[in-house]
């Protein structure tokens, strides 16, 4: 049951994952994102952090990926043009993107040969009043400050936006 | 296998009553209307248009299925299934009533229950702003596409205050399950008054129940913001390209928005199934005292028939509520009908509410409906929020 | 006390005329700006008479302004019997000037302005004569001179008004140095600032420090009281509006040296060699600033020399050790060149701008009020007796011809140079014939009565204000000995002088013009101030400037220092050249290259066993 | 019930985030390439979830959570950023937006 539902939330995730690179328009790209946050939130949820697996299909998928959206109809972004100059990325994109992925693998196989296998439910620390918990007592000063981040990145869209209208 | 089997009965039955709810609850919309504006409403298909809603599903699904050129496909496609699935999804979280004995089982009147059921319930209405987004870009038709603007915009501002009108009921309850939330609402004060959300100490949650319900109408796409779909400025919005079933799609999903919502706020803040006075004060005989004076309206209707065919009807209606009476009076059904009977009560009691405030009040210009909820709602609900922690923390 | 409220209500005046100022009608300007001094007047009054006889100076601490090490610089405000003087001279004559320039600028630009920097020159004023310390003083000291900058620079749109303001404030920054330098030392050799410590720990210290700062206090008092050899800027500051002439120039800033001195009487008298060059550069300077005002013919000119020349007298007084005749000049002074000034500027008014006493004359009947209130307060500069100069130029000639015989004849001579320039330009501009064009009138009475005050003044002041007497706690009085005849002969010499100009300008009016042919190379030097512009031109100015240009800016500016760093920069540039390719200017190819880098990296670990 | 070895999921993760780098190096559209660094930090999270779990720690999902929050904020700046660089220069194309090369 781990494995299967693992591995069909696996493929969706990755053939959105690619879809999202060969996709030529955006809002298809965009779309096919949604599908690797969507499939995401599940595996999170395989892992037992079923309050993560929410947050990321409201904060990802219900917010930041709606204003993507917003941003593509409002600019009415069409098929991208394929014409830059980027010589080195054309060229060297592909071999290093499969050396770095070899890379990651090897190193992934090598360090955690003997990793713990998941079974879904082994691990219920991921509950919100956990996370709360940690989050208001170990990591207060992280959260207050992100929620700091969080207000400039407020005023910098309002102050980036007024300009835009003026 | 039980399990399987008893979620496979449950879901059907929950399926159709939820249908069959949305159905009618259109021509309950319709009627209602009417009479706001004082005219019969469906009057033809069926004894006072009852068998409107057949009517128009068979109209529907027989209409030729038009899909416009240069747009896309797929995408076109994908958002009135995005739109009703989204919709219909969140009610699977919903707790109808308490536990029941089924086929020797115990169960809950619930199809599940999810330790985070409340973010699941934000989590998939977030995600249902796809289908109106979508579909206004896929139709490739600038009415369409500002409908899909206006609505993304729309959803995601009010999605603040409706979130943050959550948390502060949560607040007391402590907990995101929503079976668990209906029952930390059990009990009374002085003896009558319900431990509701909305009257529970120490921070009454009134402020958060108005919040809630004014941000859910602008979820919900209803008028006084029903924007994304101003007839008179956008044709119809973002389904203006669409027909047929795909059109029903959007309705349905509009209407099951509706329902969803009026259950979410019953079970956050009055109190899910849960009687509005005690048993013991007589609140299990309530339905039965309903259902009798409604059967006895019909009856003094059929036995003073307006038109001739009344005579029949009507005392037909007399006894259909004559029997719902009596079945209320059997204890081993009561026990399992009356928790569904104050749900359906509060959630219908919302539910008129929705489409009372659309035959009355007027639309909201764009701008006033944002301004009105990053600079009122908004600050409203913070404040409302810190208020009951604070209070949260000094008295418990 | 509240001695503190004294200068703030100045300040508020400037600042609401300030900041509003643009905003408000002129009597609002009016009531906030003559208001403001008014109170501030009033408040010294009311401070003066509650303080008893002020024999024990009274000081106030409000704030710890600067600690640092053993120094403590607190902000103190301090009034004894010598503060007491000054106050009631700058607050009184100060809130006379004020009303006089309601009627004076009513028709000018920038009303508002000018009134909130007289009001902040009032806060600085204050502030300088209630000082505590040096440092609170040289507050006061460099405000105003910037009030001073501001106020001659007023007509803004003038070049020769802004060279002029530049020309104060640039000879006043050699002052002020040597008044900084001398706060270093007195730091050094004393430990603090407050004049109490410094002035009863005086005795004992080294004679050499003591010296040192005299002379570069002296220094500061020579650029401020425009005294030899720094006197060049006063009579260019006469371009600013006249009641600043009057305020400013005449009555209290100017005097701010002369104050300074005497507040340093204590440093002054174990220093002796200073104190007689105080009284050197003072004869000096009245002598030589008199001889010019001889000859100009600009009526604000001649005042400014003979402020300069009176200035000159309260150094000789302070320099030969009669401190209070210094001061008591100093007081008899504010009063009649405010009022000789303020006349003038009525009858500038009167003719419509008009300065040159030659396109005057005969105004006597025009304008009388104006006339006989000059008068008084040229009888009163003559040492006529017993108007006010008589008194304290008595007092200083007596304490000069005890101290040295030869300071006392050039002073007596000066004197009579005095009334005889005073008196050149009351003749020129009143009596004879009409010489202008234009129609002159009477000014307003707002204008007349600070005049009848100040002539009142000027005629009474001296008779009534015994300031020598007052001041005798602080500076002991000289056992005069009994003898008239230097004031006999000083009195005849100012009688000569005003007969002499009678004679030369009423009875043989083309007398002058001959005196003037034959001794045409002494009035060409006389007349062009003796070129001392000119020679600072040559010998300071320009070869600063020329030095500047040829050496710091060429030789260092540019070679070395532009050199070095145009350098770097060219260097760096011919590298980043080749670098910048790398810059592409596309995100991805940059992208790509730090992916180039992590593959590396990674590769690195794989061979280096990461793990 | 068999469970899936940890490796599974790391080495999804590695995929997501070398498909996130493809869409970076090889897409011109700014949005997308956007959405591309998106797709990395969803990589990242679910390996932070992982060790999350390895680890029988809850600190995992507190980065997680974090980099969500600075996700959302990075959005909203960067969407405002695009808005502007769109109105200013009327292309969305990553390669025309390099005036500052020069």
């Amino acid at each position: 049951m781990n494995v299967i539902l693992f591995l069909i939330f696996a493929a969706i995730a990755v053939v959105c994952g690619v879809n999202v690179v060969v996709q030529t328009h955006p809002i298809s790209s965009a779309i096919s994102l949604i599908g690797v946050m969507g499939s995401l939130a599940v595996l999170f949820l395989l892992l037992g952090a079923e309050f993560l697996a929410a947050v990321q299909v409201i904060v990802y998928a219900g917010a930041v990926m709606v204003l993507f959206v917003f941003v593509i109809m409002l600019l009415n972004a069409g098929v991208e043009i394929r014409q830059g100059r980027a010589l080195l990325a054309q060229v060297l994109g592909i071999p290093l993107l499969f050396a770095f992925l070899g890379l990651m693998a090897y190193f992934t196989r090598s360090m955690f040969p003997s990793g713990r296998d998941v079974r879904f439910g082994e691990f219920h620390y991921g509950s919100a009043a956990d996370i709360g918990r940690a989050l208001f007592t170990q990591y207060l000063l992280p959260f207050e400050v992100i929620s700091v981040l969080i207000l400039i990145a407020i005023l910098g869209a309002v102050v980036l936006a007024q300009k835009e209208l003026d | 296998m039980n399990f399987f089997l008893l979620s496979l009965i449950k879901a059907v039955v929950v399926a159709f009553v939820l249908l069959t709810t949305l159905a009618y609850l259109q021509w309950v919309e319709r009627k209602v209307i009417a009479h706001i504006q004082v005219r019969p409403g469906p009057y033809r298909v069926g004894p006072h248009g009852l068998l409107q809603p057949l009517a128009d599903v068979i109209k529907l699904i027989t209409k030729e299925d038009l899909i416009p050129p240069y747009t896309s496909k797929f995408l076109y496609l994908l958002a009135p299934f995005i739109a009703v699935t989204m919709a219909l999804i969140s009610i699977s979280v919903i707790p109808f009533g308490g536990p029941i004995r089924i086929f020797g089982d115990n169960t809950w009147m619930q199809l599940t229950d999810l330790n985070i059921g409340v973010l699941f319930v934000l989590a998939i209405s977030s995600v249902g702003v796809y289908g109106i987004a979508l579909a206004g870009w896929a139709s490739n038709n600038k009415y369409s596409l500002l409908g899909g603007l206006r609505s993304s915009a729309q959803m995601i501002s009010y999605e603040l205050p409706l979130s943050l009108a959550v948390a502060a009921p949560l607040l007391l309850l402590n907990t995101l399950s929503l079976r668990t939330i209906v029952e930390r609402q059990s009990g009374y004060y002085l003896g009558f008054i319900p431990h509701w959300s909305i009257f529970q100490m120490p921070m009454p949650q009134i402020f958060s129940f108005v919040i809630f319900l004014i941000a859910a109408f602008a979820e919900t796409n209803r008028i006084p913001f029903d924007l994304p779909e101003a007839e008179n400025e956008l044709v119809a919005g973002y389904h203006t390209e669409y027909s047929s079933m795909k059109f029903a799609a959007f309705f349905m999903a509009e209407y099951s928005n509706m329902v969803t919502v009026c259950a979410m706020t019953t079970t956050l803040f009055l109190g899910g199934w849960l009687p509005l006075w005690p048993a013991a004060a007589g609140s299990e005989f309530l339905p039965t005292l309903i259902f009798l004076f409604a059967g006895a309206i019909a009856l003094y209707h059929g036995l003073n028939p307006v038109r001739r065919r009344d005579a029949y009807t009507f005392p037909a209606v007399a006894v259909v509520f004559f029997v719902l009476a009596l079945i209320f009076l059997v204890p081993m059904l009561r026990g399992a009908l009356l928790p569904l009977f104050w749900f359906a009560a509060k959630t219908g009691g919302l539910l008129f509410v929705f489409i009372w405030i659309r035959g009355t009040l007027p639309r909201f210009r764009y701008d006033q409906l944002m301004a009105f909820a990053w600079k009122f709602m908004f600050p409203v609900a913070v404040v409302n929020l810190l208020v009951t922690a604070l209070l949260v923390a000094l008295f418990s | 006390m509240q001695l503190w409220l004294i200068p703030v209500f100045p300040l508020a005046g400037f600042l609401l005329n300030g900041i509003f100022g643009r905003r408000l009608s002129k009597a609002v300007i009016n009531t906030i700006a003559i208001g403001s001094v008014l109170l501030s007047f009033a408040w010294v009054l009311k401070t003066l008479a509650g303080l008893g006889d002020l024999s024990v100076a009274h000081t106030e601490q409000y704030f710890t302004w600067i600690q640092s090490g053993t120094l403590n610089v607190g902000f103190d405000f301090t009034v004894d019997r010598l503060t007491a003087v000054m106050l009631l001279v700058v607050t009184g004559v100060g809130s006379v000037i004020h009303v006089y320039s309601i009627g004076y600028m009513a028709h000018e630009g920038g009303y508002y302005r000018f009134f909130s920097y007289m009001n902040l020159f009032m806060f600085f004023m204050l502030t300088l004569v209630l000082a505590a310390n040096y440092l609170v003083m040289f507050v006061g000291w460099e405000g105003v001179g910037l009030c001073s900058y501001l106020l001659i620079s007023f007509y803004f749109d003038k070049k020769f008004a802004t060279d002029a303001g530049n020309k104060a404030f640039i000879v006043n920054r050699i002052g002020d140095f040597g008044f900084s330098l001398a706060m270093f030392l007195i730091v050094v050799n004393f430990g603090s600032l407050d004049f109490g410590v410094v002035f009863t720990s005086v005795a004992g210290k080294p004679q050499g420090a003591l010296e040192a700062i005299a002379f570069l206090l002296l220094l500061g008092a020579c650029g401020k009281s425009a005294q030899l050899p720094l006197y060049v800027w006063l009579p260019d500051a006469m371009a600013g509006p006249t009641p600043v002439s009057a305020l400013i120039h005449a009555a209290t800033m100017v005097t701010a040296g002369v104050y300074m001195i005497a507040r340093s009487a204590a440093i002054y008298a174990h220093a002796p060699a200073a104190l007689e060059a105080v009284a050197i550069i003072g004869v000096l300077t009245a002598f030589f600033a008199a001889t010019i005002g001889l000859a100009q013919n600009d009526i604000k000119k001649v005042w400014a020399y003979s402020t300069i020349s009176q200035l000159g007298y309260m150094f000789l007084g302070a320099g030969v050790g009669a401190f209070s005749a210094g001061i008591y000049h100093l007081v008899t002074h504010a009063f009649f060149k405010a009022l000789l000034f303020l006349g003038s500027g009525s009858v500038i008014h009167a003719l419509s701008g008009e300065q040159d006493l030659r396109n005057m004359g005969g105004l006597r009947k025009k304008i009388p009020w104006t006339f006989w209130t000059m008068l008084c307060a040229a009888v009163a500069i003559s040492g006529v007796p017993p108007f006010a100069g008589f008194f304290s130029k008595d007092a200083i000639l007596a304490a000069a011809g005890r101290h040295a015989p030869w300071m006392y004849w050039l002073g007596v001579i000066t004197a009579g140079m005095t009334a005889f320039y005073v008196f050149r330009a009351i003749f020129l501009a009143f009596f004879g014939n009409y010489r202008g064009k234009g129609h002159p009138h009477e000014s307003p009475w707002v204008m007349l009565g600070p005049l009848v005050i100040l002539a009142a003044l000027s005629l009474g002041g001296g008779y009534f204000f015994k300031v020598p007497d007052f001041l005798s706690p602080l500076f002991p009085l000289a056992a005069e000995p009994d003898n008239l005849a230097p004031m006999l002969i000083s009195v005849a010499f100012g009688l000569a002088g005003i007969g002499l100009a009678a004679w030369f300008y009423i009875l043989q009016p083309d007398l002058p013009d001959r005196i003037v042919a034959t001794f045409s190379g002494l009035y060409k030097l006389i007349y062009n101030k003796y070129f001392v512009d000119e020679i600072y031109g040559a010998a300071v100015v320009n070869p600063v400037v020329e030095g500047s240009n040829a050496v710091l800016w060429k030789g260092i500016d540019v070679a070395m220092i532009d050199g070095t760093v145009n350098g770097i920069g060219h260097r760096a540039q011919g590298i980043g050249g080749v670098l910048k390719k790398l810059q592409s200017g596309n995100i991805r190819s940059y992208a790509a290259w730090i992916l180039l880098g992590v593959v590396v990296l990674l590769s690195m670990g794989v061979m280096g066993d990461l793990r | 019930m068999t469970g899936v070895p940890l490796s599974w999921y790391l080495i999804l993760s590695a995929v997501l985030f070398t498909l996130g780098i493809a869409g970076f190096l090889q897409r011109r559209n700014i949005i997308t390439v956007f959405m591309s660094i998106e797709l990395m930090l969803n990589a990242v999270n679910l390996t932070f979830i992982t060790f999350s779990y390895q680890l029988k720690q809850v600190n995992g999902q507190i980065f997680s959570f974090f980099v969500m929050v600075v996700a959302a904020a990075e959005a909203a700046v960067g969407l405002a950023i695009i808005l502007t660089v769109f109105k200013n220069r009327q292309t969305l194309n990553i390669d025309e937006v390099s005036s500052m090369k020069d």
